[in-house]
């Protein structure tokens, strides 16, 4: 009765759309990725270079450097948010007066484009205009400068981040909080369980779906973080924010080093793609294997 | 659980949801008073409150054609990309669901990837495809809208599928077999069986493709030239105008934020109610 | 009740099978594995071992024979 | 009932997803016309107002019999969103398209896109844009590509389109900047500034601050003529904001950590005025290090950047944050007792009430110099500043550069210029000077015009690398370290050498 014909042809449209607009990019990438490609050489024009782009990668310290210092934020923004994330969505499981205003004041910022974000953060933390650095000096004596200040600097771009960021992870958690059956944890509190057993052995488990895919969701976004990162500090002090998407983009774009840029690129991909792999592969089924045991 | 503690619960509550609302709202907040401001009220830091308001930072943007034009384009590129791809999803998901299409669900996976990538370096490919590729005579995807439109399902499409897979998947299967029976075909049913039923994850998805479409900014910047320009590259724009125009730039930021929050107000209820990405079955 | 928490809607639906690699896959998941693991030993072939001598064909060699070794037997 | 009440909904939401679609499929080719007239709609600076195009050229029925075989054609170029490019968007564009029917679709963009556009479209050979912003630093890369057209051949091959007003010799000597050997020029410049010393007049001229200023360095208070001078002036103005609870800093500093700007403030604007001229790049070897003939990091370059690095502490707290617009901005704020400011800034700073605090208390001065500098700048081996701006080019994968080609002349008509000048603080032909606005301007902005018209000749353009943005891009975290404290200037410049030889290398210069 079922045909597969109608299934794949359901599904036609996306595919073509997926591999025209996804698919064929990505591998010029990889192919160009083995290119010496800079417009502005001497030579001109592609010279295959074999692995030279990658084994200048490997050496490459400002790249290195760089990757660290992205999933060191990457880290911090998807800890910090997690977290809570998690703890708001609990409070906000129970119904209370004004909870639809507080819901959506608190998810303005999601929709917010990450341009206008940097662009918000800049008029906030600007000297000579902006609201942090006159409140800071002059309630707490901190001079804060994100131009000179490295720290701060990177201390700002995760704020921002848990600012724009930790409400669509209360809302996914929420979603998740409010989806979950009841009976069980009733049923364990008159068991006598405490709060955080509760927390620990049912909920966090019945909630492992909706946590990973959050988590995947935001490693994901956080390790290409561009455009707010870019718009608030230009990649400074010297390269303190100089996440990875920022080095590429200066690699490819100011600099015109195609080959280069997209070996770069294709080593993050890799990473994010690593990442995910053990995320799902690895956790989802550990989760399982936990719950299953009980 | 005594009266007293809930009490103290919801008191608690409270004071942590106004603290996280003026965590939330003081950027915001900021960003207006600054697009009330002239050029020369700009450099006063210690005025937290706005008393006068400078219209003319709102009235140049918005009398401007270009402007309208731009303001136009994000409307068009995002409503289409969002109606396309949840019609696309929800084809593909349904698709997914009922049938057994062996591989189908990795490619999803590798087309995921594109959203993983940073994005600078897929620009060259993407200029050559939409000038060299997709010509017709003087036509070509360059700085048209649907070109951009094409795009952005690339990085909304897997995300689409992959929160309403779980919601179809959650559609009782008996219920397609019961339509079937009664000599319904299969459009038939996409419409009337699972379309009423997955119309929140549909509109979930629908606003988060919006969001993201209204929202970006590196691929509209590089793909488009004056046509088919959306307002976050204008808004960039105003970045680099001479003596930088802060007031302006925060007053596009604000116009560009309002689409947003109106949907924002109206939907947030369902935005719980679709976002579970398939965790809990109904 | 445990029902709740089994369907991971992740884009990898995982009905595979058992090999020598510790979880359940099918063969796209042995691909990607593969993969990955020929871009480190890659990478680290370039970084540690090249400069030592051998070029990082050889690397690549070996990588494809695991490779081919973890599709078949993973 | 309900039934239908679903079909509908459906046929209605078919119809609403291909309507957009459809739209969204036919915009490109409905507006090729609208956008130039669209634009025209809103001149930026009511300055500007609109121009009668026929009052501007001698002969318009030649324009429109040139343009005969051109109409209906629309030329696309790109420029960065600048007061002169907004002028020729808004006004020069639709005037054009009223004298010929061609029309121009000017896309004003950012500093970083108005490079990569191009670039790309160049590179793969495109053909979307007809003429491009060449500042002249770009210039010499986009040469050495063969990027762009030979306007002086194509107009010799085209005589049909050679308009009898227009003429090179006009133009003052900074078209030179965009000649090859064979002085064939590849571009007509648009806009042409210099970026002097600004300075604060009613600070400088204030007898209670002048005897203060005296009786604490035993010197007059004037526009400083020695680093050592500024550095003073700039600790002595800082310490009066102080003490006197005003929001005011000795000097201001184009300093972004994490922005092109601060390198080029300190190659163009600081190092030449120590002595370091073309970078500290040996151009006959591409060496940048002292060691290997360079001086990139030479003394005297150190001392530069330290120089800069020092003054930091007497500029405003955003100066980390500052790239030219900023401080143009904290300029006219009246943040600042003096600083270098971009040249097509000084006029709306020293003019215009409603974007600047500083009105009519503009100073216009050479920058400081080093010993003996004076005399290597007069003898031509170095300069004392860059001759900043740019010109509209055609490249050479253009598709409408006859089209292009009208465009360029009528941008260098000498009867358009005055007006534009006027808008966007910019100067390219000589008679120019000599129009009474803008010696208007001039009188009320010290002289800048005069003063740019005859020191001029000490300032000079960028030095001719083919591969300007790659070494720069290579250099900048360096600059930006020393900047924000994370390093030594003299550890900065060190490293930087280095990496610039190793980028010039990967560029195929030097060995």
């Amino acid at each position: 009765m079922r045909s597969n014909r109608m299934g794949w042809g359901l599904l036609a449209p996306t595919l073509i759309i997926l591999g025209i607009f996804g698919l064929l990019p990505f591998f010029y990438v990889i192919y160009v990725g083995f290119f010496d490609w800079n417009v502005f050489s001497a030579e001109v024009g592609r010279q295959f270079a074999g692995a030279d782009n990658y084994r200048r990668l490997v050496f490459d310290e400002e790249f290195l450097g760089s990757v660290g210092r992205t999933l060191l934020f990457a880290f911090c923004v998807v800890t910090i948010e997690m977290i809570l994330g998690f703890l708001l969505a609990q409070t906000l499981v129970r119904d209370f007066p004004g909870k639809a205003v507080f819901r959506t004041i608190y998810a303005l910022p999601i929709m917010i484009a990450p341009i206008a974000v940097g662009a918000t953060w800049k008029l906030l933390t600007i000297p000579g205009f902006g609201l942090l650095p006159y409140y800071l000096d002059k309630w707490f004596g901190i001079e804060y400068q994100l131009g000179s200040h490295s720290g701060q600097a990177f201390w700002t771009t995760v704020v921002m981040d848990v600012w724009h960021w930790t409400p669509f992870v209360t809302l996914t958690m929420l979603a998740g909080l409010t989806a979950i059956p009841k009976e069980p944890l009733e049923q364990a509190q008159v068991d006598g369980a405490n709060r955080f057993q509760v927390l620990r052995f049912l909920t966090i488990p019945m909630m492992m779906p909706v946590i990973i895919t959050t988590l995947f969701i935001r490693i994901m976004d956080a390790l290409r973080v561009m455009d707010e990162v870019f718009l608030l500090t230009g990649g400074g002090p010297a390269n303190a924010t100089r996440y990875i998407g920022i080095l590429i983009w200066r690699v490819v774009f100011p600099q015109t080093n195609y080959g280069y840029g997209s070996a770069m690129s294709l080593l993050v991909l890799y990473m994010t793609l690593v990442l995910a792999f053990l995320l799902f592969s690895v956790l989802s089924r550990v989760g399982k294997q936990n719950t299953s045991e009980k | 659980m005594g009266k007293k503690r809930s009490n103290l619960g919801l008191i608690g509550t409270y004071i942590l949801w106004t603290m996280m609302s003026i965590f939330t709202l003081l950027p915001i907040y900021w960003m207006v008073v600054v697009s009330a401001r002239s050029r020369v009220e700009l450099f006063s830091p210690g005025k937290f409150w706005q008393t006068t308001f400078y219209a003319q930072n709102y009235t140049n943007p918005l009398t401007s054609p270009a402007f309208q034009r731009y303001i136009a384009n994000s409307l068009i590129i995002a409503t289409s990309n969002a109606l396309l791809v949840i019609t696309l999803a929800l084809f593909a998901t349904y698709a997914l669901s009922r049938w057994k299409l062996n591989g189908a669900d990795n490619i999803f996976f590798w087309t995921i990837t594109n959203r993983m990538a940073p994005a600078a370096a897929f620009i060259l490919p993407l200029f050559l495809l939409f000038t060299r590729a997709f010509k017709l005579g003087d036509f070509m995807m360059f700085d048209t809208r649907i070109g951009l439109i094409l795009l952005y399902c690339v990085f909304n499409l897997p995300f689409a599928i992959w929160l309403l897979k779980g919601i179809i998947d959650g559609i009782p299967i008996e219920l397609d077999e019961a339509a079937l029976v009664d000599g319904a075909g299969r459009w038939t049913i996409l419409y009337r069986v699972i379309l009423p039923l997955a119309a929140p994850g549909l509109a979930i998805a629908g606003i988060l493709c919006w969001m993201f479409a209204w929202n970006e900014y590196l691929f509209a910047a590089a793909l488009t030239s004056t046509r088919a320009r959306t307002i976050t590259t204008g808004l960039a724009e105003f970045v680099t105008v001479t003596g930088t125009n802060w007031g302006e730039m925060a007053a596009v930021a604000t116009i560009s934020l309002l689409p947003a929050l109106i949907f924002l107000v109206f939907v947030q209820k369902y935005i719980v109610m679709g976002l579970t990405f398939g965790a809990v079955k109904e | 009740m445990i029902d709740h928490t089994k369907a991971v809607s992740a884009p990898v639906e995982h009905k595979g099978r058992k090999g020598f690699l510790p979880m359940e896959t099918n063969l796209f998941d042995r691909i990607s594995i593969s993969v990955y693991i020929f871009v480190a030993i890659c990478l680290l072939w370039l970084r540690f071992i090249e400069p030592l001598g051998p070029n990082v064909i050889y690397g690549a060699l070996l990588c494809v024979l695991l490779g081919i070794f973890i599709v078949r037997k993973g | 009932m309900r039934k239908q009440s679903r079909s509908i909904s459906l046929v209605i939401g078919i119809l609403v997803i291909f309507s957009m679609l459809f739209t969204a499929c036919a915009a490109p080719v409905a507006p090729a016309a609208a956008p130039a007239a669209d634009v025209a709609a809103a001149p930026a600076e009511p300055a500007a107002g609109a121009l009668d195009p026929m009052t501007l050229v001698s002969d318009p029925a030649w324009w429109a019999t040139a343009a005969e075989p051109y109409k209906g054609v629309t030329i696309t170029g790109i420029s960065e969103s600048t007061p002169p490019s907004r002028y020729a968007a808004e006004v020069l564009g639709p005037a054009f398209t009223a004298l010929t029917g061609i029309n121009v679709n000017f896309e004003v963009t950012s500093w970083d896109e108005m490079y990569n556009k191009p670039i790309k479209d160049m590179e793969a050979g495109t053909g979307i844009y007809d003429f491009v912003y060449i500042e002249q630093d770009i210039i010499y890369s986009y040469l050495a590509r063969d990027f762009m057209t030979n306007l002086t051949q194509l107009l010799a091959d085209n005589p049909q389109l050679k308009s009898a007003d227009f003429d090179l010799s006009k133009f003052t000597s900074f078209i030179d900047n965009f000649k090859d050997a064979d002085g064939n020029v590849y571009g007509i410049p648009m806009e042409a500034f210099i970026k002097p010393y600004l300075y604060r007049m009613d600070l400088f001229t204030d007898p209670a601050i002048m005897e203060a200023f005296k009786a604490e360095y035993g010197y007059d208070l004037a526009p400083a003529t020695t680093h050592e001078q500024y550095m003073d002036i700039a600790k002595f103005f800082t310490k009066y904001g102080e003490d006197n609870g005003l929001e005011l800093w000795g000097t201001t500093n184009q300093a972004h950590t994490g922005h092109a700007s601060s390198t080029y403030e300190y190659f163009e604007t600081v190092a030449p005025t120590f002595g370091i001229f073309n970078w500290g790049i040996n151009m006959d070897t591409w060496k940048a290090c002292e060691a290997n003939g360079g001086s990139m990091n030479s003394q005297t370059a150190k001392d530069a950047l330290q120089w800069r690095v020092d003054l930091l502490q007497y500029s405003p707290p955003e100066s980390t944050a500052s790239t030219w617009d900023e401080v143009a901005a904290t300029f006219a704020a009246g943040r600042a007792a003096q600083g270098f400011v971009y040249g097509e800034n000084t006029v709306w700073i020293a003019l215009d009430p409603d974007r600047s605090q500083v009105v009519g208390k503009v100073g216009v001065a050479l920058p400081p110099l080093s010993d003996g500098v004076m005399a290597q700048i007069e003898s031509g081996e170095g300069y004392i500043g860059y001759y900043d701006g740019g010109a509209f080019g055609v490249p050479s994968t253009s598709k409408n550069k006859e089209a292009a080609l009208l465009w360029e002349q009528f941008i260098g008509l000498e009867s358009v210029q005055p007006a534009w000048a006027i808008a966007g603080s910019r100067i390219v032909m000589e008679s120019t000077y000599d129009d009474p606005m803008i010696q208007e301007a001039n009188a009320k902005a010290d002289n800048y015009y005069t003063k740019m018209k005859e020191e001029g000749p000490l300032y000079r353009g960028a030095p001719p690398f083919p591969f300007h943005n790659q070494v720069r891009g290579a250099i900048d975290p360096f600059i930006w370290k020393a900047l924000a404290g994370d390093m030594s200037a003299a550890d900065a410049l060190d490293q930087a050498c280095v990496v610039a030889e190793e980028t010039m290398m990967q560029l195929g210069y030097g060995e």
